[in-house]
C-alpha cells in the first residue's frame, strides 16, 4: 500500500511537471496583418520612458490603420511589458519573433534591456528599432539595430558647447547609479577635454535615494563653476531641491532624462534657472514656424495631449518616430524583412519628434547634433537659449 | 519494486519526457521559456538544499548566480578563453568566495543570517555595478559567446534546451545523492534539531559551510549557463531582487523537495509570461497569487497539491 | 568644518527616518517573530497618502497626517486579518513570503492609484533652512528629527507605564504564558500589527516633503531600515534607533570622504562586520532583550 | 589497582551564569562497567554538568578528563568521538526522518563519507552504508524498536521516542552514556522496562550516568550516586546511604 502510494506521487510529480510546461500550445495563425512588436518598461523603474512609448505607438498605429494601411495591410501592435528587467525582455522578443511572428521590433527602452535582445533580433534577421539613448546600441553598427532616441554624445555635446559661451571651465558631476546615468559619466569625461572644461568632482547617487546633500556638500567643496547632473526624475528633483537648500550659487545643467513637466512639477521653484538639453517637442510652441520639425511636433504633442489626457513628454516620440519610420520602410516590401530593413537603412531627412532622421549602412542613429536644443527653466516653464 | 528500481523507473521518465519536449516543441518561444525555467530550477534546486535540508536562508544567493555569469564572460569575452576552460572557474570561483563568506556568515542565525547574506548580496551587486572597466558596469557585459562543441552550436534553441535540461537532471542525481548520504542526514538533523544534531557529533558549522559552497557554485553554473544563453549580463539580473525571487521560487514550490524546486521554478517564471494579459494589473495579481498560494498551501506547491490528490483519492476509494 | 556638519545633518536626517522604520520592524518582530517585507510599501503608503490628502485636497496639515497613518494602519490591520491570520501552521519563512507577495501587491496598487509618475509636497513649514557653521539645516529635517524621537521616547512610555504596553510586552515574551495569564495575546499581535504599519507610514508622511513620492519608493527604504533594526539588534527600541542613525551617518559619511558610488556598499561592510564581531547587532542580546 | 585512569573524572569544575554559580567545585571521577545516577533538586545543576561533561558549555575552571584524556574546551563531536553521548530532558530527535535514519546519523562520528563520495558513490562507500544500516537495525532490535524501523520519527507514540533516543545515542559506540530524566514522562510499566533496559546497556560494557527524579528507578538501578544542591557536591556514595544522608534530605526537604 506504501509502495504504491510511492509511485503514485512519483507519477503525480511527473505529470504536474508535464502539465506546467503543456500548457503553451497554441500557435499563431497567419494573417493579412502587419504585426510590429513593441518591447517596453512599461512598469518599473523606467516606465517613465515605456509608459509613453507604448502609448505613443499605440496612437500611432491607430491612426495609420485609420488612414488606410500600409499598402492596404492594417497593422497590429503587440506589445510586452520588460519591466526593465533584460531577461524578461530576451523572453519578450522571443515571444515576438516565434510565437507572434512580427516583422518589425520596436523598443526596448533601456539601454541593457537593448543590448541584451540585440543578438536575438538579429539571429532571427528582425528589424529592431530601439528607444534606448546608450551608443554601445548602434556603435559598432548592427545590421538588424536602428534607435530613434538621441544619443548621449548629442547631448553632452549640448551642454558643453553651451558651457563654453558661457566661460565655464571647472565643472562638478553628479549621476545616478544606473546605466543612463553611467553612459553619461562616459561621454562627460570623454568630451570635456574637447571643450577645455575640467571635472573637478564626480559622484553618484542612488535612483531612489532620498537626500543627495553630502554629495552636493562634497562638489561644492571643490568649487566648480557649475554643476551637471544626470539622471532621470525622481533623482535628479531632488538634486534640484537639495542644491538650492545648500545656496550652491552657481548653474545646474541637468540631462535629458529629466526633460518633461514631470520635473518642473517635482522640483518647484528649486527648478529655476536649470539648463538642460532636449529634444525639441518640449519647446515645440516656441520654435520659429521655419524649424522643418515644428509641424511633426505640434501634430504628435496635440494628439498626445488629447489621447491621453497627460502633457508630452520626449520619450514618447522615440516611439512615435520608430512606428512612423517603419511605416515609411514597409511600403511595397510585401512583408519581407529583409527588405524592411532595407529600406530603413535608405531613409533620408524623415523629420521626426527626436530630429531630423537619415540612415546609412553606417549610421543607424540617423540624428545630428540639431536634434538637441538647450532650455532653461524660468516661471515654471521652459525657455529656449541662444 | 525496490527503491533503486523505482528511482531509475522515475529518470527514466524524465529524460523522456525532456526529450519529448525537445521533440515536440517547434516554437523556439517555448524551448526560450522552458530553457529559462531549467536555468532558474538550477538556481531553486542549490538554494533549496542550503534552506529545505540545511535549514539556512539567504538573501544574497544571487550574487553566486552573478559571479558564475561574470566570470565566465570576462574570461571567455575579454581575454578569450574556452568556455569549457571558464565553467570551472566561475564555479570554483563562485565555491571560493561562498567560502570566505561563509565562514564568518554562516554563524549567524536566523534573520540575522538573513540579513548577513543579504548585505553580501548588495556587495556584490555594487561591485559588478561599479568596476565598470571589468564587468561592464550598469550598462552590462556584451558579446559573451555561444558554447559550442567542435561544429556543434549548443545556443541554438532546442540544443541549449537540452544542454540545459540535461544538466539540470544530473545536478537533481548529485542533489539526491547528498540527501541520501551520511552528508544528507545530517543535514537533515541540523534541520530538524540543531542541538540533537550537534550533541550526536555533527560537526554543524562545517557541514552548513560544505552546504553553502555547494549550492553556490550550483548557483554559479546557473549563472554560466544564463550567461552563454543570452550572451548578455547586467548588474539588474543579479539583484537583491533575484535574490527574493531564488527564495520565493524554493518556499512556492516547496521546502526540501527537489520537484518543489522544479515546480517554483516553473511556476515564478511562467507567471508574468501568462499575467502579460492583464497589462498594469499584473503586478496586483501576482502578489495576490504568491500570498494565496502560502496561505492555502503553506507547505508549498508540491505537498499542497499532493495533498489534494490524496484526499481525492481517500474519498474515490470510499 | 563645514562640510563635515553638512553631512552630519545629512546623516542625521536619513538617520531619523530609518530609525522609524527600523522601529516599525523591531516592535513588529519583538510581538510576533515576523520580519514584514512589506513594511517598505506602507512607508510608500504613507508618503503618498500625504500626497493626496495634503498636497491634494488640501486638508489642514495635522488631519491629512493622521489620517494618513490611520489609512495605513487600517491596510495593516486588513494584511493581518486576512493574510497573516489565516495560515495555519506559519513556519516564519512562509510569513515571510506572504509579507513579499503583500509588498508586490501593495506595489501594484499604488501604483494604479498614483500612477507610475513621482510626486513631490512642500515641506511642513515655509521657513528658509537654518545656517549652522555655514552648513544649511532644512526645518523639515528639525520636524524629522523632534518627530522620530517624540516617536521612540512614546512607544518606550507605551511599554514601560500603560497596561497594554505591558500586555504586549508579555505577549511578546512568551505567548503561551500571556495567554495563560488572560492577555489576549491574537490582539496584542493584531494590535502590533496596527502599530508598526502605522509607524511605517508616519516615516513615509515625514520623508514626503525632502524627497519625491512614488509607488516604488518603499523597496530601498524599507530595505535600509530592516538593516537598521539588524544593526541595532531586532526587538530593541533603542537598539532601532541606533541603528537607524548610525546607518544614515556611515552613509553621508562615506559619501563625503570614501566615495558615491559605494555609498551603500560602505554601509553593508559595516553592519556585515558588526555582525560577525555582535552576532546579535549592538543592543540585542541573544535570548531576545525586549523594549 | 588504580594503574587504569578512571573512565570519567572532574577536578574542581566551575561554571557561573551571569552571577549565578550554577557548578561550584565539582570533584568526582568513577570507573567504567557502573550505573552512576546524579540527583539533586530542581535547579541544583545537574543539567549543566551534562552539558559541561558533553562539550555543550565550557567550564570557568577545572578539568575534566575521559580515560585519562582532557576533554574540557573540545568541540562536542569530537568529545562524541572519544566515547561519550547524551539524551535530552525533552527528547529531541529529528523528526522529520525515519526511525532508521535518526540512529544512522546518531552513527555520524563513526562514519566518514564525505560530500564528493556520496556524490560519486564509490564502493567503499556503499559497504559503509550497508554495514551502517545493519547495525542500526541491530540497535533498533537491541531497544525492542525492530519493526518500527521506516516510521516517520515524530509519529511514535513518546514512550517509543525515549527508546529511540537512547538507541540514537548507543549508536555512536559510546563508552559513557549520559540520561538526562529519561522515566519523564513515562508510566510504570514503561519505568520498568526502561530499567531493565539501562540494566541491559551496561551488560554492553557502556557506563551509563543517569539524572533521574523517579527515585524508585534511582536506587534500584544504579551502583552509585552523586547528589548535587545549589552547584555544589552534596554527597557521593552507594543508594543506601545516600537515603539514609541527612544533609541529602534536608536539601530535599527545602529546610537546609
Amino acid at each position: 500500500m506504501k509502495e504504491r502510494t510511492a509511485i503514485h506521487s512519483h507519477g503525480v510529480r511527473t505529470v504536474l511537471v508535464l502539465a506546467v510546461i503543456m500548457i503553451f500550445t497554441g500557435s499563431a495563425l497567419a494573417e493579412e496583418v502587419y504585426k510590429i512588436g513593441g518591447i517596453f518598461s512599461v512598469t518599473g523603474r523606467a516606465s517613465f520612458l515605456g509608459d509613453p512609448e507604448k502609448k505613443s505607438m499605440e496612437m500611432m498605429i491607430e491612426s495609420i490603420n485609420a488612414a488606410g494601411g500600409i499598402d492596404g495591410r492594417q497593422l497590429e501592435a503587440v506589445i510586452y511589458d520588460t519591466e526593465g528587467d533584460p531577461t524578461k525582455a530576451v523572453m519578450a522578443i522571443s515571444k515576438l519573433i516565434n510565437k507572434d511572428n512580427v516583422l518589425a521590433i520596436v523598443g526596448p527602452s533601456t539601454t541593457p534591456t537593448t543590448l541584451a535582445v540585440m543578438p536575438f533580433a538579429e539571429k532571427a534577421g528582425t528589424p529592431l528599432i530601439s528607444c534606448a539613448a546608450g551608443n554601445k546600441i548602434t556603435m559598432p553598427v548592427n545590421p538588424w539595430i536602428f534607435k530613434t532616441a538621441q544619443s548621449d554624445i548629442l547631448a553632452v555635446r549640448a551642454i558643453f558647447e553651451h558651457m563654453k559661451t558661457r566661460g565655464i571651465q571647472k565643472i562638478g558631476i553628479l549621476t545616478v547609479a544606473n546605466a543612463f546615468g553611467e553612459s553619461g559619466r562616459e561621454q562627460l569625461e570623454a568630451q570635456a577635454g574637447d571643450f577645455g572644461i575640467t571635472i573637478v568632482q564626480a559622484d553618484k547617487f542612488g535612483g531612489n535615494d532620498t537626500d543627495m546633500t553630502a554629495q552636493l556638500t562634497k562638489i561644492k567643496g571643490a568649487g566648480p563653476d557649475a554643476v551637471i547632473c544626470w539622471g532621470t526624475n525622481p533623482g535628479p528633483a531632488v538634486v534640484s531641491k537639495n542644491a538650492q537648500q545648500l545656496e550652491l550659487g552657481i548653474p545646474i545643467y541637468q540631462s535629458h532624462g529629466v526633460a518633461s513637466p514631470k520635473f518642473i512639477e517635482l522640483a518647484g521653484e528649486s527648478a529655476e534657472g536649470t539648463l538642460l538639453p532636449t529634444g525639441k517637442i518640449l519647446v515645440y510652441g516656441l520654435l520659429p514656424d521655419a524649424d522643418p520639425q515644428k509641424a511633426v511636433l505640434t501634430a504628435y504633442a496635440e494628439n498626445y495631449t488629447k489621447a491621453f489626457n497627460q502633457p508630452v513628454s520626449g520619450f514618447g516620440g522615440y516611439a512615435y518616430d520608430a512606428v512612423n519610420i517603419l511605416a515609411k520602410a514597409l511600403k511595397g516590401t510585401g512583408g519581407d524583412k529583409g527588405k524592411l530593413r532595407d529600406n530603413i537603412e535608405a531613409i533620408k531627412d524623415h523629420v521626426g519628434v527626436s530630429g531630423v532622421f537619415t540612415f546609412t549602412p553606417d549610421e543607424h542613429n540617423g540624428l545630428a547634433a540639431d536634434a538637441f536644443v538647450m532650455v532653461q527653466i524660468q516661471n515654471g516653464t521652459w525657455e529656449l537659449v541662444k | 519494486m525496490t527503491p533503486s528500481l523505482k528511482k531509475g523507473v522515475a529518470y527514466a521518465l524524465a529524460c523522456s519526457a525532456i526529450a519529448g519536449i525537445g521533440l515536440a516543441a517547434t516554437n523556439p518561444y517555448h524551448l526560450q521559456v522552458m530553457t529559462f525555467i531549467g536555468i532558474n530550477s538550477l538556481l531553486a534546486l542549490g538554494l533549496n538544499l542550503l534552506m529545505g535540508y540545511a535549514g539556512q536562508i539567504s538573501l544574497g544567493h544571487a550574487a553566486f548566480y552573478g559571479i558564475g555569469a561574470y566570470t565566465t564572460a570576462i574570461l571567455t569575452a575579454t581575454y578569450g578563453l574556452s568556455p569549457w576552460l571558464s565553467l570551472p572557474m566561475a564555479v570554483a570561483a563562485a565555491a571560493l568566495v561562498a567560502f570566505l563568506v561563509g565562514m564568518p556568515t554562516l554563524k549567524l542565525s536566523g534573520y540575522y543570517l538573513g540579513m548577513g547574506t543579504l548585505g553580501f548580496g548588495m556587495i556584490a551587486f555594487i561591485v559588478f555595478r561599479e568596476w565598470d572597466g571589468v564587468t561592464g558596469g550598469a550598462s552590462g557585459f556584451v558579446g559573451i559567446p555561444p558554447l559550442a562543441v567542435g561544429p556543434l552550436n549548443l545556443s541554438s534553441g532546442r540544443n541549449y534546451f537540452y544542454l540545459v535540461w540535461g544538466v539540470l537532471l544530473v545536478a537533481i542525481l548529485v542533489c539526491r545523492r547528498i540527501i541520501d548520504s551520511r552528508t544528507g542526514r545530517a543535514l537533515r538533523a541540523i534541520h530538524d534539531s540543531e542541538n540533537a544534531a550537534r550533541a550526536v557529533g555533527v560537526g554543524t558549522m562545517h557541514l552548513k559551510l560544505q552546504v553553502f559552497v555547494f549550492s553556490a557554485a550550483v548557483a554559479a553554473l546557473a549563472g554560466f549557463l544564463y550567461a552563454h544563453y543570452v550572451s548578455f549580463i547586467s548588474p539588474g539580473t543579479f539583484d537583491f531582487l533575484m535574490s527574493v525571487r531564488m527564495v520565493t521560487m524554493v518556499v512556492i514550490g516547496g521546502m526540501a523537495s527537489i520537484w518543489g524546486a522544479i515546480l517554483g521554478a516553473s511556476l515564478l517564471t511562467l507567471l508574468p509570461e501568462w499575467l502579460h494579459a492583464f497589462s498594469d494589473l499584473e503586478m496586483v495579481v501576482y502578489g495576490l497569487i504568491m500570498m494565496g498560494v502560502m496561505i492555502v498551501m503553506p507547505q508549498g506547491l508540491t505537498r499542497g497539491i499532493l495533498d489534494l490528490y490524496e484526499r481525492a483519492r481517500e474519498r474515490h476509494e470510499r | 568644518m563645514e562640510a563635515f556638519v553638512q553631512y552630519l545633518f545629512s546623516g542625521l536626517t536619513n538617520g531619523a527616518i530609518y530609525a522609524v522604520i527600523a522601529i516599525g520592524f523591531s516592535m513588529l518582530y519583538s510581538a510576533t517573530e515576523l520580519i514584514n517585507f512589506a513594511h517598505g510599501e506602507f512607508v510608500m503608503l504613507g508618503a503618498l497618502g500625504l500626497v493626496t490628502l495634503w498636497g491634494g485636497l488640501h486638508l489642514p496639515l495635522p488631519a491629512a497626517f493622521a489620517l494618513t497613518v490611520a489609512g495605513a494602519a487600517l491596510v495593516g490591520f486588513l494584511f493581518e486579518r486576512t493574510a497573516i491570520r489565516t495560515v495555519k501552521k506559519p513556519h516564519p519563512i512562509v510569513l515571510v513570503i506572504i509579507t513579499v507577495g503583500a509588498s508586490i501587491f501593495l506595489r501594484g496598487g499604488a501604483m494604479m492609484i498614483w500612477g507610475k509618475d513621482a510626486h513631490s509636497v512642500p515641506p511642513f513649514s515655509g521657513h528658509p533652512p537654518i545656517d549652522v557653521a555655514g552648513a544649511k539645516l532644512l526645518p523639515q529635517s528639525i520636524w524629522i528629527l523632534v518627530i522620530a524621537v517624540v516617536l521612540a521616547v512614546g512607544l518606550f512610555y507605551f511599554y514601560r507605564r500603560t497596561l497594554t504596553g505591558k500586555a504586549m510586552q508579555a505577549t511578546a515574551i512568551n505567548k503561551w504564558g500571556a495567554w495563560l495569564s488572560g492577555i489576549p495575546s491574537e490582539r496584542m499581535v493584531l494590535l502590533a500589527f496596527v502599530m508598526s504599519t502605522g509607524l511605517g507610514a508616519t516615516a513615509g508622511v515625514i520623508i514626503a516633503p525632502i524627497t519625491m513620492c512614488s509607488y516604488d519608493m518603499g523597496t530601498m527604504l524599507g530595505l535600509k531600515g530592516f538593516c537598521a533594526a539588524m544593526l541595532g539588534g531586532i526587538g530593541s527600541l533603542w537598539g532601532a534607533l541606533a541603528g537607524g542613525f548610525t546607518l544614515g551617518i556611515v552613509e553621508a559619511l562615506a559619501v563625503g570622504y570614501v566615495s558615491s558610488a559605494a555609498k551603500d556598499a560602505v554601509a553593508f561592510i559595516l553592519l556585515l562586520l558588526i555582525l560577525y564581531i555582535k552576532p546579535s547587532g549592538l543592543f540585542g542580546t541573544a535570548d531576545a532583550s525586549r523594549f | 589497582m588504580k594503574d587504569k585512569p578512571a573512565l570519567l573524572k572532574l577536578a574542581s569544575v566551575s561554571k557561573a551564569f551571569g552571577g549565578v554559580q550554577a557548578l561550584d567545585d565539582i570533584s568526582f571521577e568513577f570507573d567504567a562497567g557502573l550505573i552512576m545516577g546524579l540527583i539533586g533538586p530542581n535547579g541544583a545543576g545537574k543539567t549543566t554538568l551534562f552539558n559541561v561533561i558533553t562539550g555543550a558549555y565550557v567550564p570557568d575552571s577545572g578539568a575534566v578528563s575521559l580515560d585519562g584524556i582532557p576533554i574540557q574546551g573540545r568541540r562536542i563531536q569530537d568529545i562524541v568521538h572519544l566515547g561519550i553521548s547524551r539524551t535530552f530532558q525533552n527528547v529531541e530527535l529529528f523528526e522529520s526522518m525515519s526511525v532508521i535514519e535518526n540512529i544512522m546519523v546518531g552513527r555520524h562520528v563513526r562514519t566518514r563519507s564525505g560530500f564528493w563520495s556520496a556524490i560519486t558513490r564509490v564502493p567503499a562507500i556503499r559497504r559503509e552504508e550497508k554495514a551502517l544500516r545493519e547495525r542500526a537495525q541491530e540497535l533498533l532490535d537491541f531497544v525492542g524498536l525492530a519493526d518500527q524501523a521506516d516510521r516517520r520519527s515524530g509519529d511514535l507514540p513518546f514512550g517509543w521516542q525515549r527508546l529511540l533516543e537512547i538507541a540514537r545515542a548507543l549508536a555512536s559506540d559510546p563508552k559513557l552514556l549520559l540520561l538526562d530524566e529519561p522515566a519523564a514522562g513515562l508510566n510504570a510499566v514503561e519505568t520498568g522496562r526502561l530499567g531493565e533496559l539501562i540494566g541491559n546497556i551496561r551488560d554492553l560494557g557502556v557506563t551509563v550516568m543517569l539524572v533521574e527524579h523517579d527515585m524508585a528507578l534511582t536506587m534500584s538501578v544504579c551502583d552509585q550516586i552523586i547528589v548535587l544542591d545549589q552547584g555544589c557536591m552534596l554527597a557521593e556514595g552507594l543508594p543506601r546511604e545516600i537515603q539514609s544522608n541527612a544533609a541529602v534530605m534536608a536539601a530535599y526537604l527545602g529546610n537546609g
